[in-house]
């Protein structure tokens, strides 16, 4: 990393915090579903990018042992977040799988038809 | 199904080859770039290639649902079964250094059942992604 | 060898054991029934076996187990649990003859029901009287609340619902929200909870403390119906009456007072309390839940209600004598518990009587029932002599060792309140009895013709009347323990 | 090299194999089989690995040989035997009451994805009170969470899947503070093995990312184990789950999310930073108060018993809370007390809400009129629960609130007293809705098919309701577990 705490050595915190705060508002501020789970998949790149970023050594090469290299990059945020991917991935194919289901349920996948929706039927239960 | 010629062909021609290429991924994992996880995900497009060309029902026959399904448990057994070898042959949970006589030797042959789990396991759920998905729409033509 | 010991086990036991059995007879009525007075028989004589070792002196106990170091369900048979355990069981025999006639003479449901979680309540009532520490006193103090809550609740009508309700709620809430709390803290201080000869409290804490955990127990001990927890007592009366007898004179605000008497001088300690002066406050509001109750009691017409707010008042008679801290006045604590218990009842039963056979409920309705219900209404005025503390009932001779105590501690006020509450008593049940007996009835009533309540009925209040009078000429054993529970030499 | 010292590796590995076998077989009575199996065994070594900690002490164990710190290490610890015990305990219970409760609850091509889902839940819970790895942590956290997503969507109502995916998203949105919580961490202190990371920590003690870090995980690990204002998925979650799902759920996912909490606070951050540099215990207490008396409230006005049961959980997870606000042993051990005691309490009470679903069709109050007349040993069961619910003695809830009073004591703080033991007031009032209805009210004449309780699931019911007495009366194995686990959080690293 830079060794300048300037705006440009902390560049991809900024980048990290700007998806963090996009991601979570689509989340929280969509309606739509599917909107929704692109709000969560942005959420979560911002994490790849926070624990990737620090691990990159400037002129650093990928840690294969080699008598021609002396700096290599951290490999261990690597593997971490390549975890952290594949979950991501199962989470939204889970959430995707539901939307359709939901979809196919409700005929809509926006929220608040949704839950308009259920709002009925339960007040007639109760009765 | 329309019947796209081009299409179909130049598909025949590149599936063999994108297999190959998941195999050489597969294989090379060791020493360079690669692995499990990628050579599945190369597996599984080619099947999903097929599929998109030839259609779903096709495609069902080359790699029926059943089998996708037995790979992805398939998968975490092989990769659990090296864990349980390293185990059995005195060695930790996971203790590629047991697994043969020389701990390299041991540490290569760990890696490489390892990576042959998660290829399956990993085509295996790709696939399934896909079919469920791809069946869904059409429910109705079924 | 079956020791003094292994009966306090028995005694808890046998009652469930009866509910087991109560429970598979259900399809055979007299079978439960005489299942149920076998029970009741045989845990007489599990308690009457306990007792000479008592009068000599010795201590039986039991522990069941250990739920937390210095908290355990253990036991130990000292005067005072003895009486109240003997006079429970006493009249548990009483009441369940009663029952029967009663159940069966007004065609009640869930009898089954109603037996077994009868059982069930003298089981936890011998648990509370056996009782070796506050914890396990706790513990049988909750069980008694729930279980009496189905028989609080027997007729399942809307009444009985919000009745049950306000019985549940203010029972559990000031047990949870008062008693946990300083048993939690007695328990926090001492690493005990052990009913100890002379309390356990001494020098642990300043007056102020011990006046805020004397508030604690006294209204954490709801059962005791001390103002303002009082008001579960008269909604309880939508029960059936021997469930009333039960409430009233068998165990529950029995358990509730002998829970007081026991706190004050188990954990408290008659001295630690003297020294600091901090139960003086308790006095004025026992004296003050005396005549306001007897007060409401007098404007009652619902006899059930008149008699409920008796009750209270005389509940309150035993924790002002308690709090006096005089051991003559506790003696006298002591001794109103069983007088109270036999007057009580037999007030009850003849209540209960009076609705099966007449149904009538309320005081205004009662001109003359006394020429057709002799013996009911004889039985009655007996009970009542012995509210108003007048020999020859036993009533009189609680009274006197209370009204001696506050004598000897001076405590001029406590002397004043006993002696307008015994006005008060007075005026509202001999009006009562000056009805039966002396105004004929009015004409125009459209009652059906009757007579006496059925005989097992008419059995019970003259036993429990004859007993009121007993106790009067023959106070001997209750004496006895409660001069050995302040250790004044038997 | 014998098989006991690689029981904590066999620990998850054995339900995380019988997964893919269940999948493989295909066939719904062999997954069965083999998923019971599973859970009996990995309650088995739970068992042997909780007398082995007892007798000597924290085990440590290198998966692939590779030593820790290095490698991902499984620590056993006096905290994590007793969570293995619950956690397995209650999968134990849960699997065999399964296979006739999802009968008619989960189509019947399904079941066999069902047990899959399940063991895996099961093995992601098991891993998290295992791994002494920070990030393995947010693993197994993953597959326990994706597997509860799935298990709920099956529920029978489409509002299930509705449920499930929120759940998902606050979730998942938990989870990913969580790994920023870590990644912060691990920036900080170049490791991720817990006891390390502790111990580096000193080093950059109250820096701003360490406290960002904090921050981040206390949200994360709040909105999973449903801390009062971030609760919204838990009850509509337990409330269309099929019934095993929402019992298992309920003792154990946000019990599991609590040992997280405590292994973040206590072995990573130490206590002095957690309550020291922020404001941490009044946050605590506030958020513990207002859900025990807002989510209580909640519940009394609720129609159907699964969800007032639900609302009923986000109470008592602030009781667990506000022991932990009290930053003293007793506090602690009352925080680890009612983790176990809850869970084996709410565990029965929806295992029982899953009985009288499957005879009356349904857990509605209006539809359990009479329950009392219909079910009673059921209906006994449930007050039972309920007691310990609210703390009457006799019942494990008693054990736990005593010690919450004792700890709130010591502190002095005897208005808490008081708020703890009123809060107890509302849960006597929601458990008495239940009570009045089952029995004081008639049976509906069109409510309740006639089937009786299959021997497999009132079996394991009987014996959870059961243990909350047992808990309530013989205090040896909790108490002493969570005394001795309090101790040596309130210790450090040990």
């Amino acid at each position: 990393m830079n060794t300048t705490t300037t705006l440009g050595g902390h560049f991809t915190y900024f980048v990290t915090i700007f998806l963090m705060i996009a991601g979570l508002f689509i989340v929280i501020a969509r309606g739509n579903l599917i909107k929704k789970l692109i709000g969560l998949g942005i959420f979560q790149t911002s994490v790849y990018l926070l624990y990737i970023a620090p691990g990159k050594l400037v002129g650093g090469t990928a840690p294969i042992l080699s008598d021609a290299f002396t700096v290599y990059s951290n490999p261990l945020p690597h593997v971490l977040i390549l975890t952290a991917i594949v979950v991501g991935v199962a989470t939204l194919a889970l959430g995707l799988a539901l939307t359709v289901r939901i979809r196919e349920a409700y005929d809509s996948i926006e929220e608040d038809q949704i839950l308009n929706m259920d709002a009925v039927p339960s007040r007639q239960e109760q009765a | 199904m329309r019947h796209d010629l081009i299409l179909r062909v130049i598909a025949k021609l590149l599936i063999p080859f994108i297999l190959l290429f998941a195999l050489y991924v597969q294989f090379h994992g060791d020493f360079g770039p690669g692995g499990g996880f990628q050579a599945g995900v190369i597996l599984a497009a080619a099947v999903i290639f097929y599929a998109l060309i030839y259609g779903l029902a096709d495609a069902r026959k080359v790699v029926p649902e059943p089998l996708v399904e037995s790979m992805m448990a398939i998968g975490v057994l092989i990769y659990g079964g090296v864990g349980v070898a390293g185990l059995l042959l005195g060695g930790n949970f996971l203790d590629y250094f047991v697994l043969d006589h020389d701990s390299v030797h041991g540490q290569h042959r760990g890696i490489f059942w390892v990576e042959v789990g998660v290829a399956t396991t990993v085509s295996g759920v790709m696939l399934k992604i896909f079919y469920m998905f791809a069946a869904r729409g059409n429910a109705d033509d079924e | 060898m079956f020791t003094a010991d292994d009966a306090i086990l028995a005694a808890l036991l046998v009652p469930v054991l009866g509910a087991i059995g109560i429970a598979l007879a259900h399809r055979w009525p007299n079978l439960r029934e005489g299942i149920t007075l076998t029970t009741a028989v045989a845990l007489l004589a599990c308690v009457l076996n306990i007792l000479p070792s008592v009068l000599a002196g010795a201590r039986p106990t039991a522990t069941l187990f250990s739920v937390l170091p210095g908290l355990e369900i253990a036991f130990e048979v000292e005067p005072l649990g003895m009486l109240f355990a003997l006079v429970a069981s006493g009249l548990w025999i009483v009441n369940s003859i009663y029952s029967i006639g009663y159940m069966r003479g007004n065609n009640e449901g869930n009898q089954t029901r109603f037996f077994v979680c009868f059982a069930l309540a003298l089981s936890a009532t011998m648990g509370i009287a056996f009782s070796g520490n506050l914890f396990t006193l706790f513990v049988f103090y909750e069980v008694l609340t729930l279980i009496t809550y189905p028989l609080v609740t027997h007729h399942g009508t809307e009444k009985a619902r919000l009745g049950g309700r306000i019985y549940l709620g203010l029972l559990m809430g000031t047990s949870i929200v008062f008693l946990l709390p300083a048993l939690v803290f007695i328990w926090y201080l001492t690493g005990t909870t052990d009913f100890t000869a002379g309390g356990i409290l001494a020098g642990k804490l300043g007056p102020a403390g011990l006046m805020g955990l004397l508030a604690l127990c006294m209204f954490g001990i709801g059962k005791a119906a001390l103002m303002p927890f009082h008001k579960w007592l008269p909604s309880a009366m939508v029960a059936p009456t021997p469930v009333s007898a039960l409430l009233h004179a068998v165990a529950v605000v029995k358990a509730g007072v002998f829970s007081v008497v026991k706190v004050i001088v188990y954990i408290f300690g008659l001295d630690t309390l003297g020294v600091s002066g901090t139960s003086d406050w308790l006095i004025l509001l026992a004296g003050f839940t005396i005549v306001s109750a007897s007060v409401v009691a007098l404007g009652a017409d619902n006899l059930k209600r008149r008699l409920a707010y008796s009750t209270i008042s005389q509940l309150s008679y035993v924790v002002m004598a308690a709090a006096l801290l005089a051991p003559l006045s506790v003696v006298g604590a002591t001794l109103h518990i069983a007088a109270h218990a036999l007057g009580k009842i037999t007030l009850f039963f003849a209540a209960g009587a009076i609705y099966t056979a007449a149904h009538k409920t309320e005081v205004s309705q009662l001109d003359g029932i006394g020429r057709r219900m002799p013996w009911t209404m004889g039985a009655f005025a007996i009970g009542a002599l012995s509210m108003i503390g007048l020999p020859p009932a036993a009533g009189f001779v609680s009274k006197w060792y209370m009204l001696s105590g506050a004598m000897a501690s001076e405590q001029w006020l406590a002397v004043g309140v006993i002696a307008l509450s015994t006005l008060l008593n007075a005026g509202y049940f001999l009006p009562i009895i000056y009805r039966a007996f002396f105004i004929a009835p009015a004409h125009d009533q459209h009652d059906h013709p009757h007579g006496e309540a059925p005989l097992p009925m008419v059995i019970a209040l003259t036993a429990t009347a004859a007993g009121t009078v007993l106790l009067f000429f023959l106070p001997d054993v209750p004496l006895a323990l409660a001069k050995q529970m302040l250790g004044l030499g038997g | 090299m014998s098989l006991a010292q690689h029981l904590p590796a066999l620990q998850v590995v054995i339900p995380l194999l019988a997964a893919p076998l269940t999948v493989l077989l295909r066939h719904r009575t062999l997954a069965f089989a083999v998923a019971v199996l599973a859970s009996w065994t990995a309650f088995a070594i739970s068992i042997a690995l909780w007398l082995q900690v007892d007798a000597s002490g924290t085990i440590s164990y290198a998966i692939g040989n590779w030593p820790p710190p290095w490698g991902i290490e499984y620590r056993v610890d006096r905290l994590s035997s007793f969570m293995l015990v619950l956690v397995s305990g209650m999968a134990s219970l849960v699997l065999p009451y399964c296979r006739s409760s999802i009968e008619d609850e989960v189509p019947q091509q399904q079941h066999y994805l069902f047990y899959t889902m399940f063991v895996l839940c099961l093995t992601g819970l098991l891993g998290i009170s295992i791994t002494g790895d920070a990030f393995n942590i947010f693993v197994f956290l993953e597959i326990s969470s994706l597997s509860t997503y799935v298990l709920i969507a099956l529920g029978r109502d489409r509002r299930a899947l509705v449920a499930s995916y929120q759940y998902l998203i606050m979730g998942t949105i938990g989870a990913t503070f969580i790994v920023i919580g870590i990644g912060l961490l691990y920036l900080m202190t170049g490791t991720l093995n817990i006891a390390d990371m502790g111990q580096r920590l000193a080093a950059v003690q109250g820096t701003r990312p360490v406290l960002a870090a904090l921050a981040f995980l206390t949200v994360g690990i709040s909105l999973k184990l449903a801390l009062f204002p971030l609760h919204q998925w838990l009850p509509n979650a337990y409330t269309f789950a099929p019934s095993a799902v929402s019992a298992f759920l309920a003792a154990t996912a946000t019990k599991v999310a609590v040992y997280v909490l405590l292994r973040f606070y206590f072995s990573v951050f130490g206590q002095s930073q957690v309550f020291g540099l922020l404001p941490m215990k009044e946050a605590m207490l506030l958020l513990a108060l207002a859900g025990m008396f807002a989510a209580s409230t909640i519940a009394i006005f609720q129609s159907d018993l699964k969800r007032l049961f639900a609302y009923s959980s986000v109470g008592q997870i602030g009781y667990i809370i506000l022991g932990l606000s009290f930053d003293s042993a007793s506090g602690l051990t009352a925080t680890i007390l009612h983790l176990f005691n809850h869970g084996i309490t709410k565990g029965a009470i929806f295992m029982l809400l899953g009985l009288v679903a499957l005879v009356m069709g349904g857990t509605s109050l209006s539809r359990i009129q009479g329950l009392g007349k219909r079910m009673p040993l059921t209906s006994f069961g449930m007050v039972i629960c309920g007691l310990s619910l609210i703390g009457v003695p006799g019942t494990a809830g008693f054990i736990s609130k005593w010690y919450l009073l004792l700890a709130a004591l010591e502190n002095g703080q005897w208005w808490l007293v008081f708020l703890i033991l009123l809060s107890s007031l509302l849960a006597v009032a929601y458990v008495w809705r239940f009570v009045e209805v089952a029995y004081f009210r008639e049976p509906r004449a069109d409510a309740g098919v006639d089937v009786s309780v299959p021997w497999s699931m009132g079996v394991p019911t009987a014996l959870l309701v059961a243990a909350t007495v047992y808990f309530g009366l013989s205090t040896a194995f909790t108490v002493g577990s969570a005394s001795k686990a309090a101790a040596f959080l309130m210790g450090g690293l040990l």
